[in-house]
């Protein structure tokens, strides 16, 4: 692993860290934003340039920013927020994380890298376009995301929709299952 | 692949159309569109079909589990009467998502498929906007975001372990089993098997019974689709003792769990529970799939009953109080709860029974006996829970006065009562069309239950012969055959000699002397064979060896031949 | 002449008739009666046609495919016995109870499931009618019963269920150990399973018959099942033809599984004799009719059950002959018992006295029926008795004589209570019989009258099937 | 022995009485219904007697159970019980014309009658045993239901279940003998079991005696039960709440001589037992001694014959223990005559008092009834063994066998004998002599009732010339008659001169003791009785408190364990209860872990993935 | 090679966090920190296996994150308007 490798893998653990115990949660948002910058720094060294691209324009640009949004909407800065419920909560949640990475780091270096590995062509557009498009390779796949997007906006629209005035019919009906308890 | 043209179509002209007509015609059109796949599916049946490069693939899986769903789905879209458009739209959402998961082989798509339908369920849950929807809606969306990050975690590493994003591809090591593991954990959480369930019971009880009715039926069915390809693996040691595990604690957690329930639909959610963990049980054998298919529909069927019912009598909670003689005031609800009821407890004359009894069959033709044993100890709890309410259905004493003071039959009839319900909130499933589909329901589940040969045809996948071929030969076990005498290492004069060994009964194989064959041999009846050497061994050292046909290895025996 | 088919006609009329009852009850009791009395009809000729060849008849369809499971029906000449026992009581019971009409709608229902028991030849639909029998009867316990009758039904059900779950897993283990191409009664009995598997295999059947022979401890459910129900007996009636035990041991499980019989003979003799002797005691200290029998019934099973664990031919003959006859009368008497309830208005032993004054015809009737439940010779109860234990003494003579003591304590029970109701200084007239109670009367005192003098024509068709599994056995005949 | 449908048909006479005075004896007139049923069983003694003259008859149906044939047969044995049961059957039947005269359930009553003669003839003519069972418990039902005929008042009821439960108790062994024989010899027919047993008389080779003794045992178990031997006794004397004609016909003349019957007719198992020998004389001698100690005490007049009659069947059973078969059949014969005899003249009594029974009310009647009293002293003579009466030959010849079997059991049969003497003379002295204690107008009963009693004094008189003892050179028919068909050892004969001083020394000793009770008993009229015989008499009155000792160890005991049971029963439901109890509350700890922290589940979910994971891994 | 120890170090940390923290957006923004360590271990294996469907898969993921975070956020501001809090351990109607 070359300076420059170490040095984004700190990196990487270091902004997790601060996303995961920062007190104010637009740190956490921000820290969370560098952590991707990095990120898609090591997409470019793995030869996907792509990804890395989009990785910065949608994870980080978008979704991030989406998130800071709300903190801000919500003024929920302070992380947090009402009394801890469940304050024994905190030794399951680092054995369960430390024993998770364990298991994991176990299976990954467990890894034999295959005899012939294909090229990668830099991960750029030109070689993404025909797999992402060709219905033998994932087309499917793609509907299927665009599919979900449009569920998605709908989803989110309904979730937010204030109380919509309701035509004179329902209204009257509901009044006079009111008189009628009154009476009984 | 038309199914997956209706389904498409149908979600997009009801986005549009919702602006254009009012609330009841979208939900109309939505079950006519539901319903025409429904009947295109029944009519299409058998026919296999591949396309989009392996992607979409259209078997007896997929269409038999899709037809679950929808079933699912289109019971949801009758009962769930409602001011606001959406409710429809997002429902038919879900079952395209459902369709998209059940006929795809690829993980990936499974991931996408999974998020498609339960974005909408997690809307759904809140749908009646009250503190306890929003609770349910809140878990539902944490937790399933969590296991679908476990699912991603589970596919990278499958790729990383075998190089493919298929579900059946095969693969050995550290690597794939924690891959195959991580994926077996999220489907888990979708078709709450015991220690991923957590959100059953939260979910089923804060969201509105028809949704509810939705999730219990349609979800799980979709899960399962997902597990049968999954673990469509052939080396079953890799993930059978997780999946044991899981089946186990789930069977024990869910039916003990039920015991104390004081309110129906939180039992009803502990119920699923218990029987995602039954229908788990035909996963161990490779033919479990027709088996879980059949078993899913009675559930389907019979769960769909219940909740049905409760959406009748109250879309909220329906504490035990509320069903006392429900049969005395509401006799076409009374009977359908019965059936239900009784066809969940397994009782014979329903489908449920059948469900149970093909699936045990198959855990038993997997030589599963411990679980088959728990599985079985365990229902007789699930009777017991299910006697309680089917008693309360026929309890003749006084009616349950409703909290808000009118009895529950004057609450069945007017709109739902003012409590904190926003105008576009689901009203209670009275009209004419739900008690409708009740009595379709109550009487599949009888006919079913008297032909439930109809029912396993429709999820069979190889054409009858095959399969009933498959299953007469008794049990088809990873194979273990080996050479009984002479034992390893023993001594013996060339004239008194013979070979002695045991397999699967009717099986040929290949006896070898130092790596020249020898002659085939027929296992017996009884699965012992023995061969009389055809010419007398050269004096000294013999390594005879006993292989199936067309493989390099087997178990040999070392024996040296005296004068 | 087709008999098949009258067998598939037989088995399902009642069914018919029973949901068309539930659902017009304006149909009336007429109704019942004439579909209780074709089925009749139809196992008497049925009964008349297996003379002959004495082979009885067997069809099977396939059901369902994959499992090789069949709609397999087959009446030997136990079956056949049986048949006619079942329809016959229905017959009466529904003849003569003052129930609401639904309730018969249950009955009739319940009738079929009866009869397939007794006629399946596949275990997988033997076990269908074994569990489907379950719900009308709990229904008519739980919809028409007493005061406790939740609780009773409760028990009543759980005891079924929890026993019947074990077995569940005896028929997957006998299938798939014992190497059987299909769940039909002939290739299971051609493979039966051997080794560990046997015991385990015929541990589940024992729950699951022990529940329903009575045998002594799974035997708590009875009490409160017959106490709880509907004044009239029509539900007792058909709790008694629920008795299946003995015909299943000796059916499916002892064929299934001889050397788990082997091993398990030695307790079921025992737990037999003391039933027996046990239930005849309580019967002893019962104070209501319905108690009274119904310990008198488990007590009677006892001795069947000796019977049938010797292992010997005539003991087999017995216990089946037994179980057969003790439908009838203790059927019969449940019906009787629940027309003195509606004249008494109570089914105490004790507060009524002395009504053979005032009904002579009844007190002969019932005084019938109790002495051929206490097994006196000439009545049906005595011949099943007797070869009982002629066999029951080759298999092990110190529990015959415990069991059989019973048969004193029966004579104790019955007898004191028959005294304490018609006998004594009577303090109540009561109506005698109806005309319709006559028409009962005649019908049980002449079966079981002929029953009793000529055993034979039924023994004749019995006793080579009991053979077979005595040989079976090892015991001999 | 040639088969005939003729024979079943002497069954079916009564029986098809007891069906038609069963149905329609209600419709009949008052003497009608005795009429048809004394006519039947004329008709069935009739049959009886001319198949016996055509040498015996046989009828039998294979297969009425499983390997046990029904099957009748006739020989000379059971031609005697059927002359016994069917002859004096009849002279009772015509008897209680007139006893039951104005009773309400007449016909009733008749159609019982003709049930226990059809009964009794199936026992004495079954050839197989499973058919003397039917036959056995027929009778044991017939006398249930006349014992309890007058069901009104609750003793009459309760002594008939008395009755009907001691006897199945017998019953009981009775079965598990055939269980045995059937067990050992796989057939019940007599007349097999009498080739498999013993062929020419004597024990066939390789029998294994164990089975066979345990087989005769448990027989003699069955025979105590019915004729009410020592342990089983109980029930005889409140047998007597039952009409006289019943207490005539079922407790004197038939239905208690069917133990001694069934002994004889077994004979080919008991001949070479002398251990199960061995105990019927001592139960025998013992139920003798006892049944003679009651009844001296006893005040009601059935009651002392009934006690008598217990003691004479100790006699019979002495009979047949020492091995003298067909003496004990011989006294079974002389006894029904005089034995009825006592009863029917009592019952005329009783009727002349109308209906009063306790002797101390008695006395005088010798000068009120003419007929009766004569009826009364040839019973009373004959029972006493007066020397040439019938008593008297049959109880000397017992008195023979039993001396050559062992000297002391003749001499404590001799006391016996001299007990009997004494309190048949304490029986007509309290009845017939001393002046009128009570205040009735006595009146003779009608001619319907003393013909009947005239026959059977003639019976008792001349009864028992049949079988003389050799010494007297006057043939004796009895003995080759019966012995034709009784398997026994060959008797050889005693020495002339011993022979002739047993006779004369049971003659004294009965001569001495008639005297002296005619003398003593006297005093009791008078009220002048020693005390220690008071004392006595209060003891035997209570018959030695057998009774309350069967009620006080076997009776309540069983009654309170019943209830102990009873309540028990229910514990096993609830333990049962309890085992669901104990689910539903570990359920309850489950649902608790629902513990509705989302943060909860996450961390639930997280550790079960990872617990998941290292369970595939590690293995 | 050593970033596939990295993403699961990454995955741990998330995980972490989901179970810390007490209000909803930022277990939210854990579980996006997961989804990320996942797309990292399919970025490296691609590297490995050199095969570019990995690639668009995460491409894939990427969307997925985008619709779940509209559908999340959009929960998570109804509930605000509803219940005036974000932190979760105060929605608790629900147990049993």
């Amino acid at each position: 692993m070359s300076f420059a490798e170490l040095l984004a893998a700190a990196l990487l653990l270091l902004s997790a860290l601060v996303v995961v115990r920062a007190s104010n949660a637009v740190h956490a948002a921000l820290a969370l934003i560098a952590n991707f910058l990095v990120i898609a720094g090591v997409y470019v060294g793995l030869e996907a340039r792509f990804v890395a691209m989009t990785q910065i324009i949608v994870y980080a640009g978008a979704i991030v920013v989406l998130f800071l949004f709300v903190i801000m909407l919500l003024s929920a800065a302070q992380a947090n927020v009402g009394k801890d419920m469940l304050p024994g909560l905190q030794v399951p949640a680092v054995v369960g994380a430390l024993g998770l990475a364990g298991v994991l780091t176990y299976a990954v270096t467990r890894f034999t890298a295959p005899p012939n590995p294909g090229t990668l062509g830099g991960g750029l557009p030109q070689a993404l376009g025909p797999l992402l498009y060709s219905p033998e390779k994932w087309l499917y796949a793609l509907l299927v995301v665009g599919f979900l997007l449009l569920v998605a906006t709908i989803a989110a629209v309904v979730l937010v929709e204030p109380e919509r005035i309701v035509p004179e019919k329902v209204i009257k009906s509901a009044s006079e299952e009111l008189k009628e308890m009154v009476e009984r | 692949m038309i199914t997956l043209y209706l389904l498409g179509a149908a979600s997009v002209v009801l986005t549009l159309l919702g602006f254009f007509v009012p609330a009841r015609v979208t939900r109309w059109v939505a079950v006519g569109s539901v319903g025409a796949t429904l009947a295109y599916l029944f009519f299409t049946w058998g026919q296999e079909q591949t396309a989009f490069g392996g992607l979409y693939v259209v078997d007896s899986v997929s269409q038999g589990f899709t037809m679950v769903a929808l079933l699912g789905v289109l019971w949801a879209l009758i009962l769930g009467r409602t001011e606001k458009w959406e409710f429809p739209l997002l429902l038919v959402y879900a079952a395209t998502g459902m369709h998209f998961m059940a006929s795809s082989p690829n993980l990936p798509v499974l991931l996408v498929a999974l998020e498609v339908f339960s974005l909408p369920l997690y809307v759904l849950a809140t749908w009646r906007r009250d503190e306890r929807g929003f609770e349910a809606g809140l878990k539902y969306f944490l937790l399933g975001a969590l296991s679908a990050a476990i699912f991603l975690y589970g596919i990278a590493l499958h790729f990383g372990a075998t190089g493919s994003f298929n579900a059946g591809a095969e693969g050995s090591g550290p690597l794939y089993v924690t891959a195959l593991l991580l994926i077996l954990g999220a489907l888990a959480f979708k078709v709450s098997l015991v220690p991923f369930h957590w959100w059953t019971p939260d979910v089923y009880q804060g969201s509105p019974t028809t949704v509810s009715l939705m999730m219990a039926t349609a979800v799980k069915a979709a899960g399962f689709a997902a597990l049968v390809r999954v673990l469509d693996v052939q080396d079953q040691g890799l993930w059978g003792l997780g999946l044991g595990a899981l089946i186990a604690l789930t069977v024990v957690f869910g039916n003990l769990g039920a015991l104390a329930q004081r309110e129906s639909k939180r039992l009803l959610a502990y119920s699923s529970i218990a029987h995602a963990g039954y229908v788990g049980l035909g996963l161990f054998s490779g033919t479990g799939a027709p088996a879980i298919g059949f078993y899913l529909l009675a559930y389907a069927l019979s769960t769909g009953l219940a909740f049905a019912v409760l959406a009748a009598v109250s879309q909220g909670d329906v504490p035990y109080e509320r069903l006392r003689g429900l049969l005395y005031r509401k006799p076409v609800l009374g009977v359908a709860m019965g059936i239900g009821l009784l066809s969940l407890a397994g009782l014979p004359p329903f489908a449920g029974f059948w469900g149970k009894l093909l699936v045990f069959l198959e855990a038993a033709r997997a030589q599963q006996w411990g679980l088959l044993v728990l599985a079985l100890l365990t229902s007789a709890v699930a009777a017991y829970y299910y006697l309680r309410l089917f008693n309360l259905l026929i309890d003749r004493r006084q009616e349950a006065r409703e909290e808000g003071g009118a009895p529950v039959a004057a609450g069945l009839a007017g709109t739902p009562v003012l409590s904190g319900q926003g105008a576009g909130g689901l009203s209670l499933a009275t009209g004419r069309s739900s008690t409708a589909t009740l009595v379709v329901a109550a009487a599949l589940v009888v006919l079913l239950g008297i032909l439930p040969g109809w029912g396993y045809r429709l999820f069979s996948p190889v054409p009858f012969a095959a399969l009933s071929q498959a299953a007469a030969q008794p049990a088809a076990l990873p194979a273990t055959f080996a050479i009984t005498s002479p034992s390893d290492g023993a001594e013996l004069r060339a004239d008194e000699f013979s070979l002695q060994g045991t397999g699967n009964a009717g099986e040929t194989l290949e006896v070898y002397d130092n790596g020249t064959k020898l002659a085939d041999v027929t296992v017996g009846e009884n699965g012992g064979w023995s061969l009389t050497l055809p010419s007398l061994p050269a004096p000294g050292e013999h390594t005879y060896q006993v292989r199936r046909p067309g493989e390099s290895e087997g178990p040999s025996v070392r024996v040296k031949i005296l004068e | 002449m087709n008999y098949d088919a009258l067998m598939h006609v037989g088995l399902f009329l009642p069914l018919l008739a029973g949901i068309a009852l539930l659902i017009w009850p304006s149909l009336g009791r007429t109704f019942a009666v004439a579909a209780a009395g074709v089925t009749f009809l139809l196992a008497a000729w049925l009964f008349a046609g297996a003379q002959g060849e004495g082979a009885g008849y067997a069809s099977q369809t396939l059901l369902l495919e994959p499992i090789q499971m069949y709609y397999a029906l087959g009446l030997d000449g136990v079956g056949l016995m049986l048949w006619l026992a079942v329809s016959f009581t229905t017959l009466l019971a529904v003849y003569i109870a003052q129930v609401p009409i639904r309730m018969l709608g249950w009955a009739l229902l319940m009738e079929t499931g009866l009869l397939g028991i007794f006629a399946a030849a596949d275990l997988v639909l033997f076990y269908v009618f074994f569990e489907a029998t379950l719900i009308p009867a709990l229904l008519m316990l739980g919809l028409y019963g007493g005061r406790e009758r939740l609780k009773a039904a409760y028990t009543f059900a759980l005891f079924t269920l929890v026993g019947s779950l074990p077995m569940l897993a005896a028929v997957f283990a006998v299938r798939y150990l014992g190497g059987a191409p299909s769940f039909l009664h002939a290739d299971l009995a051609a493979n039966p399973v051997s080794g560990a598997a046997a015991t385990w295999v015929f541990l589940g059947f024992l729950v699951a018959f022990a529940v329903k022979t009575p045998l002594f401890p799974l035997h708590a459910w009875l009490p409160s099942f017959h106490a709880e129900n509907h004044p009239s007996g029509l539900a007792d009636a058909m709790g008694t033809l629920y008795k299946v035990g003995l015909f299943a041991f000796f059916k499916w499980a002892i064929p299934l599984a001889p050397e788990g019989f082997a091993q398990f003979q030695g307790l079921l003799l025992l737990l037999a004799a003391f039933g027996a002797i046990y239930a005849a005691w309580l019967a002893f200290a019962a104070r209501d009719w319905k108690r009274l029998l119904a310990y008198g019934g488990v007590s009677h099973m006892g001795l069947g059950a000796l019977g049938l664990f010797s292992g010997h031919a005539d003991g087999v003959t017995g216990a089946l002959f037994l179980l057969a006859a003790s439908m009838v009368y203790t059927g019969g008497l449940f019906l009787v018992v629940g027309r003195i309830a509606e004249r008494t208005e109570t089914l105490e032993i004790g507060p009524v006295r002395g009504i053979a004054k005032s009904a002579p015809a009844l007190s002969v009737l019932t005084m019938f029926l109790v002495m051929a439940m206490i097994g006196l010779p000439g009545l049906s109860g005595f011949p099943g008795e007797f070869m009982a234990l002629l066999g029951a003494w080759k298999a092990s003579p110190w529990l015959t004589f415990v069991a059989f003591t019973a048969v004193i304590a029966a004579a104790a029970y019955a007898l004191t209570a028959y005294q304490a109701l018609f006998q004594e200084s009577p303090n109540r007239t009561v109506p005698d019989l109806t005309p319709r109670e006559w028409v009962f009367g005649v019908a049980v005192v002449a079966s079981t009258l002929l029953v009793g003098l000529y055993p034979k024509m039924f023994t004749e068709l019995i006793h080579p099937v009991s053979e077979a599994l005595a040989k079976l056995l090892g015991g001999g005949a | 022995m040639q088969e005939t449908i003729l024979l079943p048909l002497i069954i079916l006479l009564p029986l098809l009485g007891f069906a038609v005075l069963g149905l329609w004896g209600k419709r009949m007139q008052e003497p009608t219904p005795g009429i048809v049923a004394s006519a039947l069983v004329l008709g069935s003694f009739v049959l009886g007697v001319v198949l016996l003259a055509q040498g015996g008859a046989r009828w039998g149906l294979e297969d009425w159970l499983p390997g046990i044939p029904l099957s009748f047969a006739l020989d000379n044995l059971s031609g005697l019980m059927v002359m016994i049961v069917a002859g004096i059957g009849f002279l009772i039947h015509v008897y209680a014309i007139g006893y039951m005269h104005g009773d309400a359930g007449f016909s009733r009553f008749f159609s019982y009658f003709n049930l226990f003669i059809a009964a009794m003839l199936v026992l004495v003519l079954g050839d197989s045993l499973p058919v003397v069972f039917v036959g056995w418990e027929g009778v044991g039902l017939a006398s249930y239901l006349l014992i309890g005929f007058w069901y009104a008042d609750r003793v009459n009821g309760d002594s008939a279940r008395k009755a009907f439960i001691v006897n199945r108790i017998g019953d009981l062994g009775f079965l598990l003998g055939m269980g045995v024989l059937w067990a050992n010899f796989g057939t019940l027919s007599i007349s097999e079991l009498r080739e498999a047993i013993a062929p020419e008389g004597e024990l066939a080779v390789g029998l294994n005696n164990a089975a066979l003794a345990l087989a005769a045992f448990l027989l003699f178990v069955g025979a105590i039960g019915k004729s009410a031997q020592v342990p089983l006794m109980v029930w005889l004397p409140d047998a007597m709440a039952g009409p006289t004609p019943v207490s005539a016909l079922i407790h004197a003349a038939t239905m208690v001589t069917a133990g001694v019957y069934l002994l004889c007719r077994n004979s080919f198992l008991y001949f070479d037992l002398p251990d199960v020998s061995f105990w019927i004389v001592l139960i025998g001698m013992i139920t003798a001694v006892y049944g003679a100690l009651c009844a001296f005490g006893q005040t009601d007049i059935k009651r002392i014959v009934a006690y008598s009659t217990l003691s004479q069947l100790g006699f019979m059973f002495v009979a047949a223990g020492v091995g003298a078969y067909w003496v004990a059949m011989f006294h079974v014969m002389t006894h029904a005559f005089f034995k009825a005899l006592l009863f029917m003249s009592s019952g005329s009594v009783i009727h002349a008092l109308g209906g009063e029974q306790d002797v101390r009310k008695m006395g005088g009647m010798w000068n009120y009834l003419p007929q009766t009293r004569i009826h009364g002293l040839v019973g009373a003579l004959a029972l006493g063994g007066l020397p040439l009466l019938s008593g008297f030959w049959s109880k000397d010849a017992i008195l023979a066998y039993s001396y050559e079997y062992s000297p002391v059991v003749w001499f404590v049969m001799l006391l016996v004998a001299a007990m009997t003497a004494l309190y048949s003379m304490r029986w007509f002295v309290l009845v017939f002599l001393g002046k009128y204690r009570g205040h009735e107008h006595p009146h003779e009963s009608p001619s319907v009732m003393t013909w009947p009693n005239h026959v059977l004094t003639l019976g008792s008189l001349f009864a028992g010339f049949v079988g003389l003892p050799y010494v007297i050179q006057y043939k004796n028919f009895l003995e080759p008659w019966l012995n034709k068909v009784i398997v026994h050892h060959e008797h050889e004969k005693l020495p002339v001169l011993e022979e002739w001083t047993l006779i004369l020394v049971s003659a004294a000793v009965a001569v001495g003791a008639l005297y002296y009770g005619y003398r003593f008993f006297q005093a009791e009229a008078a009220g002048r009785l020693p005390a220690w015989f008071v004392r006595f008499q209060e003891a035997s009155l209570r018959s030695f408190y057998a009774d309350d000792v069967y009620n006080a160890l076997i009776v309540k005991p069983l009654k309170s364990v019943a209830k102990i049971l009873f309540d028990a029963d229910n514990g096993v439901l609830t333990g049962f209860q309890w085992l669901g109890s104990v689910t539903g509350t570990l359920g309850g700890l489950l649902a608790r872990l629902e513990t509705g922290y989302l943060r909860f589940y996450a961390a639930g979910l997280l550790v079960a993935a990872v617990l998941l994971i290292l369970v595939g891994v590690i293995r | 090679m050593s970033w596939l120890v990295v993403s699961a170090l990454l995955f741990a940390i998330g995980a972490y966090g989901v179970l810390s923290r007490r209000t909803a957006i930022l277990v939210f923004l854990s579980i996006e920190l997961m989804l990320n360590a996942a797309n990292l271990a399919l970025i490296a294996f691609a590297k490995q296996w050199g095969s570019l469907d990995a690639q668009v898969v995460t491409l894939f993921v990427i969307a997925i994150a985008a619709a779940e975070v509209a559908v999340g956020l959009g929960l998570i501001v109804a509930i605000f308007r509803r219940r005036e809090t974000t932190g979760i351990d105060e929605l608790r109607g629900l147990k049993g």
